[in-house]
């Protein structure tokens, strides 16, 4: 790989689609590395991601939403929100991508080996947590079993809407989706995340808790965790802070001595509850 | 200087008077020179004075801005408000050293096709006196 | 001064209950230091100070204070914020006035009539600062410094800062109260600095402020400072549309100058913050007091005098000068 | 390494020797010392007490082009970094700053801009024997003549510079300049010695660090930062000013159909610094923004390099405008701790 | 949902006009390299109807989303390309116009020139099409009622249109009565029916028309707001007469103290009027009015002890304290109907028409043949001695017309057949005169023109081509000075009168409506039409019209049907009851206004304004931009020091690139 880290890799748009309309819309890319030396030696593990952007626009980090077990090629589901999220969105099948990582931690998969895992996601928040569910789909033998609850305002507003289907056939596998509020034709739940999750009532027991999603969700999700009796070894989250290098030098991201492009973004909240700033 | 040298021009018009009068020059096949390039706004009122900043800061060595006559604008007093602005841009732009000759301001409105021409050699002429911009243009791309 | 009056004052503003704080100025952590003071309280306002040395406009913290979110439940504060002005700062709070940056009953002015302060640069550099806070009085026409126990007399005219010899109103425009009896004004000088940049011939012009402008670390303490420059979002920040560059060069910086000036066209009070804090040392004051001469002398503007006024850039006179027309 | 002496008459003639290499010395722009390429003729002021901007920008330039490309391909250049450089005249403090961001940026990861420069780079300091006002460096692991970072140190004792190379790359900056320099005697040296020590006499603030780094995050919801804070103007000078300051932003630029992506200085006291688009920012007020340059010196910067990112410049202080003394935001810390 | 700008070029030919000064294939050859440029096209007549398919053609096939047309002004064909891309399912404000021909190939001679220009001009318009956001056309509701300016032939015709169609018409003239120029005229060319015959029942019809408000001696005073919705003040001059007491019967005017002493504006000042006057007999409304410059009472505030009129009049309609009254009312459409002045000869002196009292104007002519004129239609000069019938008569055309002297480059269009009309009536008042006509040209365009042409010279009427240089008196002759252009005889032709063939004018009080509708002038200083050929009714003004002489010089038949045209595009809203809004309105970003106001204190249209909101639980307030009432000038995005109200497709971030694209392609 180049020896300069601030130089990206070249890779091309091979799909992309929407997950959600509206003004702030989520797409996904499929994107392949043009090199394949590149390709070769990438390596990524869920949770970790990826500085991707637009030559003459800029970076934004974001989330690989893909499993390493998914194939040769990664997956960004992107927001559209400011100048380079919107630059990205106006990627389509055939254009370049500039790609550099995989930066910051990853979910401790192996250590979770034998265990139940429950990921909690919300909107956007379901894009990192996307990999460990494929990543445990992929290795059913080595898991427990896979609980996944997932909410957005509305039905226009779940990402990977399309995979719950085949997802619910699996048998590990249970799949929990919610709404904000009552839809016609919406033949799941209604209600807060977080509400769910305290109405599924999870067994602490030899199991895993993974959150991410907008600040509020997550701070009453985690509330309830420890409502339920989940240790806080046992609950993990991801963070999301401004940065610009993604290898622990521009400075910004930090939450007080942790980098969370180094450092992060995977947290384990017994680390993250003594960090005031992470919740700020 | 080069001989040769042309200077850019970059000209603000307002869409019913001057933009207009650039067009009656045209249907009149008033001739003028080829430097100056247009961007219609609906009023010279549009014109934020931080334009020509851009414009000098971007490529170009001379800016001009035009709009309908006092009591004229389509807008009933845009053209007084960006007289105001412009009037004062400009005494700044001198005040830090961009030679006057690089920015001017007129008056034309859609009857006058020979004004627009008129206006334009003057600009041309002056940008040309003034030479290329060197002042705060940006520089090329350098390590 | 009256200190005792001033201290007195400040205390019964500060202990009122529709006051959040105080602003006023205090003795500095070394030299001649002055720093603002936040007053919660009757107790705080024993530090109050109000000298030669008292820089700094304070009415910059008008618009420069968050506005946080308020909590679901709670009613945002809507106390008053009290503040203490010069002649030059009170022309801030109502030039904020004409462009409901803030409302008349949102602030209590301590009006402090200003006999002139001095030029911290200059002071610093003929009367070698000291670790030891000094301290410094108006004497009649004269200042007087004290360092270490020790009294200099130093004459008006060595020290005084450049904006108060060219200053128009000494005595506040708008106050609640008036702390002592108005001094009397003065015949605002020549504005040399001006003068002496418009004497050149415009190449010079550019070379001069080519090394001013190449000299700029684009640390905006100049906008942040300035009490008029209070935009959420300055446009000079943003990179939808850019404007500037952020990259630092004679160019962007220049750039960045002249849209800083430009946005403080007809709306520049004066006070000289900008300059005093520019780390880079930009003599900002010239072209500021440049427009600030225009506007006056060309249009008949002065901001920050009456409440009522239109603001300049948003208004317009039929006669407005228009020689420089083609 | 030997020391030797360079007579100050031929200074100018030390300068010149340097041929071929960027020579960054401390220039007056008539009002102000910085730090600029020495072109001909020009003066280099030694007798200063501080530059306002520090020095940092020979390793870590204010604006840095990454790489330049064109706007439709994906082919990037990278910058190609093979000048020599040589900071003359910087200060003991400057130098050690310079220490203390090579560990973040050699942390993990090496920064490629920073890294080359730094190999290109002979950084020659001046012991400082009037130390400034506000110089606390003394209190933070430096001195008036501390020569960490440093290739060569030089003292002015009046007649002459004491000179002394450090490292390889100094000796050789030396060996190229041999025939200008005399062997110093043991007076040079005893003679620098007692004014270093009457320099550090001379430093008359100081900050007490103990107990700090590891206090600091107790005192997250102190009643100090506000008070600390509430003047603050936000605006970059304290950070800019700082030659332990590092961040930086990244921005594309573009001009027509070339553009590179550069990065520059940025600032954690500016409030976009962890602006997110949605508007949500984690560090919301000056209050935020204060405590966190506090113990990102104090603290975090300990915690993860093991030193305290502050060489007691007074940069920030001195130039603080209006007097956000972080000698003085020690002093409370420590008084709650 | 972000689509990727994939945007099509298309550059005109314009037959040649483009072409000849630009080579538009390497302009589209070079347009196809740009950013997200699909295809790049050029054709001959992009306007022309299979130009329009090959655009909807290409959307279809390539899925363009943005269309760059390179061709002649948006001004002229922007509608057209915006309704063709629209039928193809493309926003259509993802337009946008590079100009190349108006601003380029018109302009410019070498064709490097024209083709370097263009390249650029194309760049900037690639550059800004991309970042163009889709807008939608909104509509609201149109007053069902017109006002018409003016009530000469052309007004009261448009409004008798409108208001046959069922709409409220405000009439409003300046003078006292209705009618304009033609009631002055006697018989009328071609076709010499007498004016008044037939304009007088249109006239009364339009005092009487149950739709029409007529509003005679008023002036309009304000006009606020835009199509559909113009809120209208007008301001009616005290005629201190009661309107409704006077009858009309004149007996104020025979006894008034400075009885018959004023010249009568409509006899051309050949004869004279009272204080309280009305216009001449057939005038409509026939209510007297106290010309108050010349009234005693009203000037001196004394005539003698009691003002006659008073004394006299018998329903006690004299009314000193009359003071002007304003009305108000609201507007879909304006109907502009001002007409024209004739050209003032004192502008020729070398003519001695200020000198001599037997040389008059074409207009005077024609009170002085009327039979109710000042000499019950005998032609009587007074030739500085006596008063004379004449032999010789001399009529001189083109008189202020086609005259760059007087800065009349235009022809009047009329003065041709108003001249063979009076040598005709002349004629037939004097038989045995000596009848000449000078002239540079005879330009009997019309319907039935030519003919007259013919039967005034066989009426022993002589023309002799030529361009009289001086008129002066010798004896109690006047000699014309003049070459004969076909013999090139140099002539001092002796005669005993000269008329003056004046030409028309824009009228010299026109500013007044020109600012207040914002209306622009044509170079020959008549109001300016939207488009000379496809447009000659509208203006620049949506909602606002042309009719007659206010747009430049036409006859009577000409006027007429320029009238109902007006009135018939005048109806389009009225009739429809909605008209469309400007879609390219400004919008403020609520989260960065701070709140100053400047944008409200600008925007000339009162369209914005402060509103609260809640930010996060704070009181703060932003401006907020009425979409109905934006006109998108965007002059207060140029005052608002954040940026934070833009028009929208002239946004800052649209325009920067454009300066960029021009800047750097150097
Ligand atoms: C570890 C990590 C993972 C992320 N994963 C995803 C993801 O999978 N999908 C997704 O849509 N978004 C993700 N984000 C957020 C994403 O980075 C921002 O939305 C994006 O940078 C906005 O950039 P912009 O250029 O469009 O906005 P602009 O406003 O134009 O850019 C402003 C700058 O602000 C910063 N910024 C703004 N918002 C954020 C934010 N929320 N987080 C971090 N930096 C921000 C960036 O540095 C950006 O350069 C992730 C962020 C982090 C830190
Ligand atoms: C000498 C002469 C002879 C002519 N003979 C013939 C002929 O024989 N046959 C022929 O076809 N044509 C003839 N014409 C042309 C004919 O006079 C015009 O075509 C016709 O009068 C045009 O009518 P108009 O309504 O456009 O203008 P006008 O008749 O000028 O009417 C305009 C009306 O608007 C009013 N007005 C102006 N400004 C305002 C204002 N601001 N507010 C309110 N009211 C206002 C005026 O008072 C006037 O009543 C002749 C013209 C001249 C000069
Ligand atoms: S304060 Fe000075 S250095 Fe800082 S941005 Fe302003 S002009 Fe530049
Ligand atoms: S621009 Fe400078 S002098 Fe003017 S008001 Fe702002 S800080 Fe004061
Ligand atoms: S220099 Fe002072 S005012 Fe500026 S950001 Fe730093 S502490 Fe705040
Ligand atoms: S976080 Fe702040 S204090 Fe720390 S290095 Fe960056 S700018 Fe300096
Ligand atoms: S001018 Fe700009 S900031 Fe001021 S109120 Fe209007 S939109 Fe808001
Ligand atoms: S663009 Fe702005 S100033 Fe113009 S009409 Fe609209 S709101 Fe008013």
């Amino acid at each position: 790989m180049c020896k300069n880290p601030y130089i990206p890799h070249t890779a091309t748009v091979e799909d992309t689609w929407f997950e959600t309309g509206g003004e702030r819309c989520i797409k996904t890319f499929k994107v392949v590395f043009d090199d394949e030396k590149v390709r070769d030696q990438w390596s990524h593990l869920p949770g970790q991601c990826a500085m991707i952007g637009v030559l003459g626009v800029g970076e934004s980090m974001i989330s690989i939403s893909c499993s390493p077990t998914e194939g040769q090629f990664l997956r960004f589901s992107v927001m559209r929100m400011g100048k380079v999220t919107q630059a990205l969105h106006e990627l389509e099948p055939g254009d370049k991508m500039m790609v550099r990582g995989p930066y910051g931690n990853n979910f401790p998969v192996d250590e979770w080996q034998g265990k139940k895992i429950l990921t909690i996601g919300g909107g956007i928040g379901q894009a990192p947590l996307r990999p460990i569910v494929e990543y445990v789909r992929a290795n059913q033998d080595q898991y427990e079993g896979l609980t996944m609850i997932y909410g957005a305002r509305t039905s226009n507003d779940l990402c990977f809407k399309g995979e719950f289907e085949e997802m619910s056939k699996c048998d590990d596998l249970s799949c929990h989706l919610t709404i904000d509020v009552e839809e016609e034709d919406w033949q799941h739940n209604v209600g807060f995340v977080p509400q769910m999750l305290l109405d599924l009532d999870p067994s602490p027991e030899n199991t895993i808790a993974i959150t991410c999603g907008p600040p509020i969700m997550i701070r009453f999700v985690l509330e309830n965790l420890k409502k339920l009796g989940f240790e806080d070894e046992q609950i993990y989250t991801t963070l999301e802070n401004r940065m610009k290098c993604g290898i622990g030098k521009c400075g910004r991201c930090n939450a007080e001595n942790m980098y969370v492009c180094k450092d992060g973004p995977v947290f384990n909240y017994s680390v993250l509850k003594e960090i005031p700033e992470a919740f700020a | 200087m080069s001989a040769n040298y042309e200077p850019n021009i970059v000209a603000f018009l307002c869409n019913w008077c001057s933009y207009a009068g650039a067009d009656l020059a045209g249907t009149s096949r008033v001739s003028y020179p080829a430097n100056i390039q247009i961007i219609r706004v609906m009023c010279s009122g549009r014109v934020n004075p931080l334009y020509v900043m851009n414009a000098l800061q971007q490529g170009a060595d001379g800016v001009l801005v035009s709009g309908c006559h006092p009591g004229d604008c389509h807008y009933m007093e845009g053209n007084y408000y960006a007289r105001r602005r412009l009037g004062m841009l400009k005494d700044l732009m001198e005040f830090v050293g961009v030679d006057p000759k690089r920015f001017h301001m007129s008056w034309v409105s859609a009857s006058e096709g020979h004004k627009w021409k008129e206006v334009v050699e003057k600009t041309v002429e002056d940008a040309r006196d003034a030479g290329p911009f060197e002042g705060f243009r940006r520089r090329q791309i350098d390590w | 001064m009256d200190l005792e009056l001033l201290r007195k004052t400040g205390a019964e503003v500060a202990a009122r209950d529709d006051v959040k704080y105080l602003l006023g100025w205090k003795q500095g952590t070394y030299g001649y230091r002055v720093a603002p003071a936040f007053v919660e309280n009757a107790a705080g306002a024993a530090e109050l100070i109000f000298s030669p040395l008292c820089t700094a406009n304070l009415a910059t913290y008008l618009t420069l204070v968050e506005q946080l979110p308020v909590p679901r439940g709670e009613e945002p504060d809507t106390r008053k914020v009290a503040l203490m002005v010069k002649g030059c700062d009170s022309r801030a709070v109502t030039q904020l006035l004409v462009e409901k940056g803030i409302e008349r009953d949102e602030v209590v002015v301590i009006g402090c009539p200003c006999p002139g302060v001095v030029d911290p640069a200059l002071l610093a550099e003929k009367y070698p600062e000291t670790e030891e806070p000094a301290e410094m009085k108006w004497d009649g026409e004269d200042f007087l410094l004290i360092r270490n126990g020790e009294e200099t007399k130093i004459s008006r005219d060595e020290l005084l800062a450049e904006k108060c010899r060219l200053c128009r109103y000494p005595n506040p425009v708008v106050s609640d109260e008036m702390l002592g009896e108005p001094v009397e004004t003065w015949a605002p000088g020549e504005d040399k600095g001006v003068e002496e940049v418009e004497a050149k011939d415009v190449d010079s012009r550019l070379e001069y402020w080519m090394d001013q402008f190449d000299k700029c670390v684009r640390c905006y303490s100049c906008r942040n400072v300035c009490p008029l420059c209070y935009c959420q979002d300055c446009i000079l920040d943003r990179l939808n549309p850019t404007w500037v560059n952020r990259s630092v060069n004679f160019s962007e910086n220049t750039a960045f100058n002249i849209a800083r000036a430009f946005h403080l066209a007809g709306r520049c009070i004066e006070c000289g913050e900008c300059e005093r804090v520019c780390p880079a040392n930009i003599p900002l004051g010239k072209i500021n007091r440049k427009l600030a001469r225009d506007v006056r002398d060309k249009y008949g503007f002065e901001p920050g005098v009456d409440p009522e006024a239109e603001p300049f850039q948003a208004s317009y006179k039929p006669d407005d000068p228009e020689d420089f027309i083609l | 390494m030997s020391a030797m002496l360079l007579n100050k008459e031929k200074w100018p003639e030390f300068v010149g020797k340097l041929t071929g290499k960027n020579v960054w010395a401390p220039q007056s722009d008539g009002t102000e010392m910085r730090f600029a390429p020495v072109g001909e003729n020009e003066k280099v002021v030694l007798d200063y007490n501080n530059t306002r901007v520090p020095p940092k920008g020979a390793l870590f330039p204010q604006t840095e082009t990454m790489f330049k490309f064109e706007i439709g391909s994906d082919k990037v250049e990278e910058p190609p970094l093979d000048q020599e450089v040589v900071v003359l005249g910087l200060r003991p403090c400057d130098a050690r700053a310079m220490t203390i961001v090579d560990k973040l940026f050699k942390w993990d990861i090496d920064d490629p801009y920073f890294v080359k420069r730094q190999e290109k780079t002979t950084l020659v300091g001046l012991a400082c024997n009037e130390p400034g006002l506000n110089c606390f460096c003394t209190s933070v692991g430096g001195g008036p003549a501390a020569t960490e970072g440093l290739d060569v140190i030089m003292a002015d004792l009046g007649e002459n510079y004491f000179v002394e190379a450090l490292t390889d790359k100094g000796k050789a900056l030396l060996d190229e300049t041999r025939d200008l320099l005399e062997d110093a005697d043991d007076d040079a040296q005893k003679q620098k010695e007692k004014l270093s020590g009457e320099a550090e006499d001379k430093i008359k603030r100081s900050v007490e660090t103990e107990g700090v780094p590891e206090g600091l995050p107790g005192l997250w919801d102190d009643p100090l930062w506000p008070r600390v804070s509430a003047s603050c103007l936000g605006c970059g000078t304290c950070t800019y000013l700082c030659p332990t300051c590092h961040c930086f932003d990244i921005q594309d630029e573009t001009e027509g159909i070339d553009a590179r992506r550069c990065r520059m200085w940025d600032s954690c006291m500016f409030s976009e610094y962890t602006l997110h688009t949605s508007g949500h920012n984690p560090r919301p007020t000056r209050k935020e923004r204060t405590r966190n340059r506090i113990n990102h010196k104090y603290s975090y910067y300990v915690d993860k390099f093991d030193v305290i990112a502050c060489v007691g410049c007074g940069r920030c202080t001195n130039l603080c405008p209006v007097n956000i003394d972080i000698i003085e935001i020690l002093r409370q810390v420590k008084e709650a701790l | 949902m972000t689509e990727k700008p994939k945007v099509g070029v298309y550059v005109c030919h314009c037959g040649i006009n483009i072409s000849s000064t630009v080579d538009v294939d390497a302009v589209a050859e070079f347009a196809e390299k740009l950013p997200n440029v699909k295809v790049a096209r050029t054709y001959s007549y992009m306007c022309s109807d299979p130009g329009q398919v090959l655009i909807k053609k290409d959307i279809e096939e390539h899925g363009l989303n943005r269309i760059v047309v390179a061709s002649c002004s948006p001004r002229m064909h922007e509608p057209t390309f915006r309704k063709a891309i629209a039928d193809a399912g493309v926003n259509p404000y993802f337009l946008e116009m590079a100009n190349i021909r108006e601003q380029c190939s018109w302009v410019h001679e070498e064709i490097e020139e024209g083709t370097a220009k263009a390249k650029k001009l194309l760049t900037a318009s690639v550059a800004k099409v991309r970042l163009l956001e889709a807008l939608e056309q909104k509509e609201v509701d149109a007053e069902p009622a017109a006002l018409v300016i003016g009530a000469g032939i052309a007004g009261i015709q448009s409004a008798l249109d409108i208001a046959d169609a069922g709409f409220q018409v405000y009439l409003v003239e300046k003078t006292p009565s209705v009618g304009g120029r033609m009631a002055q005229l006697d018989k009328t060319f071609p076709t010499l029916d007498c004016s008044a015959c037939i304009l007088t029942p249109k006239m009364v019809d339009a005092a009487n028309h149950p739709n029409i408000e007529l509003l005679t001696y008023s002036e309009v005073e304000e006009v606020k707001g835009f199509i559909g919705n113009f809120d209208v003040k007008v301001r009616k001059k005290a005629r201190y007469v009661d309107f409704d007491k006077c009858t009309g019967c004149g007996d104020c005017a025979k006894e008034c103290r400075v009885k018959d002493r004023f010249p009568n504006e409509f006899d051309q000042g050949l004869s004279k009027r009272s204080a309280i006057y009305l216009p001449f007999p057939q005038a409509v409304p026939a209510k007297f009015t106290i010309d108050p410059d010349n009234c005693l009472f009203l000037k001196k505030g004394k005539c003698g002890k009691n003002p006659k009129c008073q004394e006299v009049c018998g329903t006690e309609a004299i009314d000193f304290e009359q003071e002007d009254e304003f009305v108000e009312f609201r507007v879909g459409a304006i109907i502009v109907a001002t007409g024209f002045d004739p050209f003032n000869p004192s502008r020729k002196p070398e003519y001695g028409y200020d000198d001599y009292p037997n040389v008059i104007t074409g207009m005077e002519m024609e009170r002085l043949v009327s039979a109710s004129g000042p000499t019950e239609g005998k032609v009587k000069v007074f030739n500085g001695e006596e008063e004379i019938e004449p032999k010789e008569v001399a009529l001189i055309k083109c008189v202020g017309s086609r005259d760059e002297s007087v800065g009349n480059e235009y022809c009047s269009r009329v003065c041709c057949m108003y001249v063979a009309k009076q040598a005709h009536l002349i004629r037939d008042k004097l038989p045995d005169a000596n009848i000449r006509i000078y002239y540079m040209d005879v330009r009997a365009f019309g319907k039935g023109f030519e003919e007259f042409y013919d039967r005034v010279r066989r009426e022993n009427v002589r023309y002799i081509r030529g361009n009289p240089s001086e008129i002066f008196k010798r004896g109690n002759k006047l000699v014309v000075k003049v070459e004969d252009t076909l013999t090139s005889t140099p002539l001092e032709d002796e005669v005993d009168m000269v008329v003056l063939g004046v030409g028309l004018e824009p009228r010299a009080d026109m500013r007044g409506v020109m600012e207040l509708l914002r209306l622009s002038q044509s170079p020959d200083k008549f109001f300016l039409e939207a488009h000379p050929k496809l447009r000659p009714v509208d203006t620049a003004t949506d909602g606002v019209f042309l009719a007659g002489c206010a747009q430049g010089p036409k006859d009577i038949p000409d006027t007429v049907a320029q009238a109902k045209g007006a009135a018939a595009s005048a109806m389009i809203p009225l009739a429809r009851g909605k008209v469309p809004i400007n879609a390219q309105v400004a919008i403020v970003n609520e989260a960065t206004c701070r709140g100053c106001a400047f944008c409200v204190s600008i925007c000339p249209y009162s369209a914005i304004e402060m509103v609260t909101v809640n930010r996060f639980g704070n009181e703060v307030e932003v401006a907020r931009v009425n979409e109905a009432l934006c006109k998108g000038c965007g002059s207060c995005a140029a005052a608002c020091l954040s940026d934070s109200i833009q028009p929208k497709s002239f946004r800052d971030s649209q325009i920067l690139p454009q300066i960029a694209a021009l800047g750097v392609m150097k």
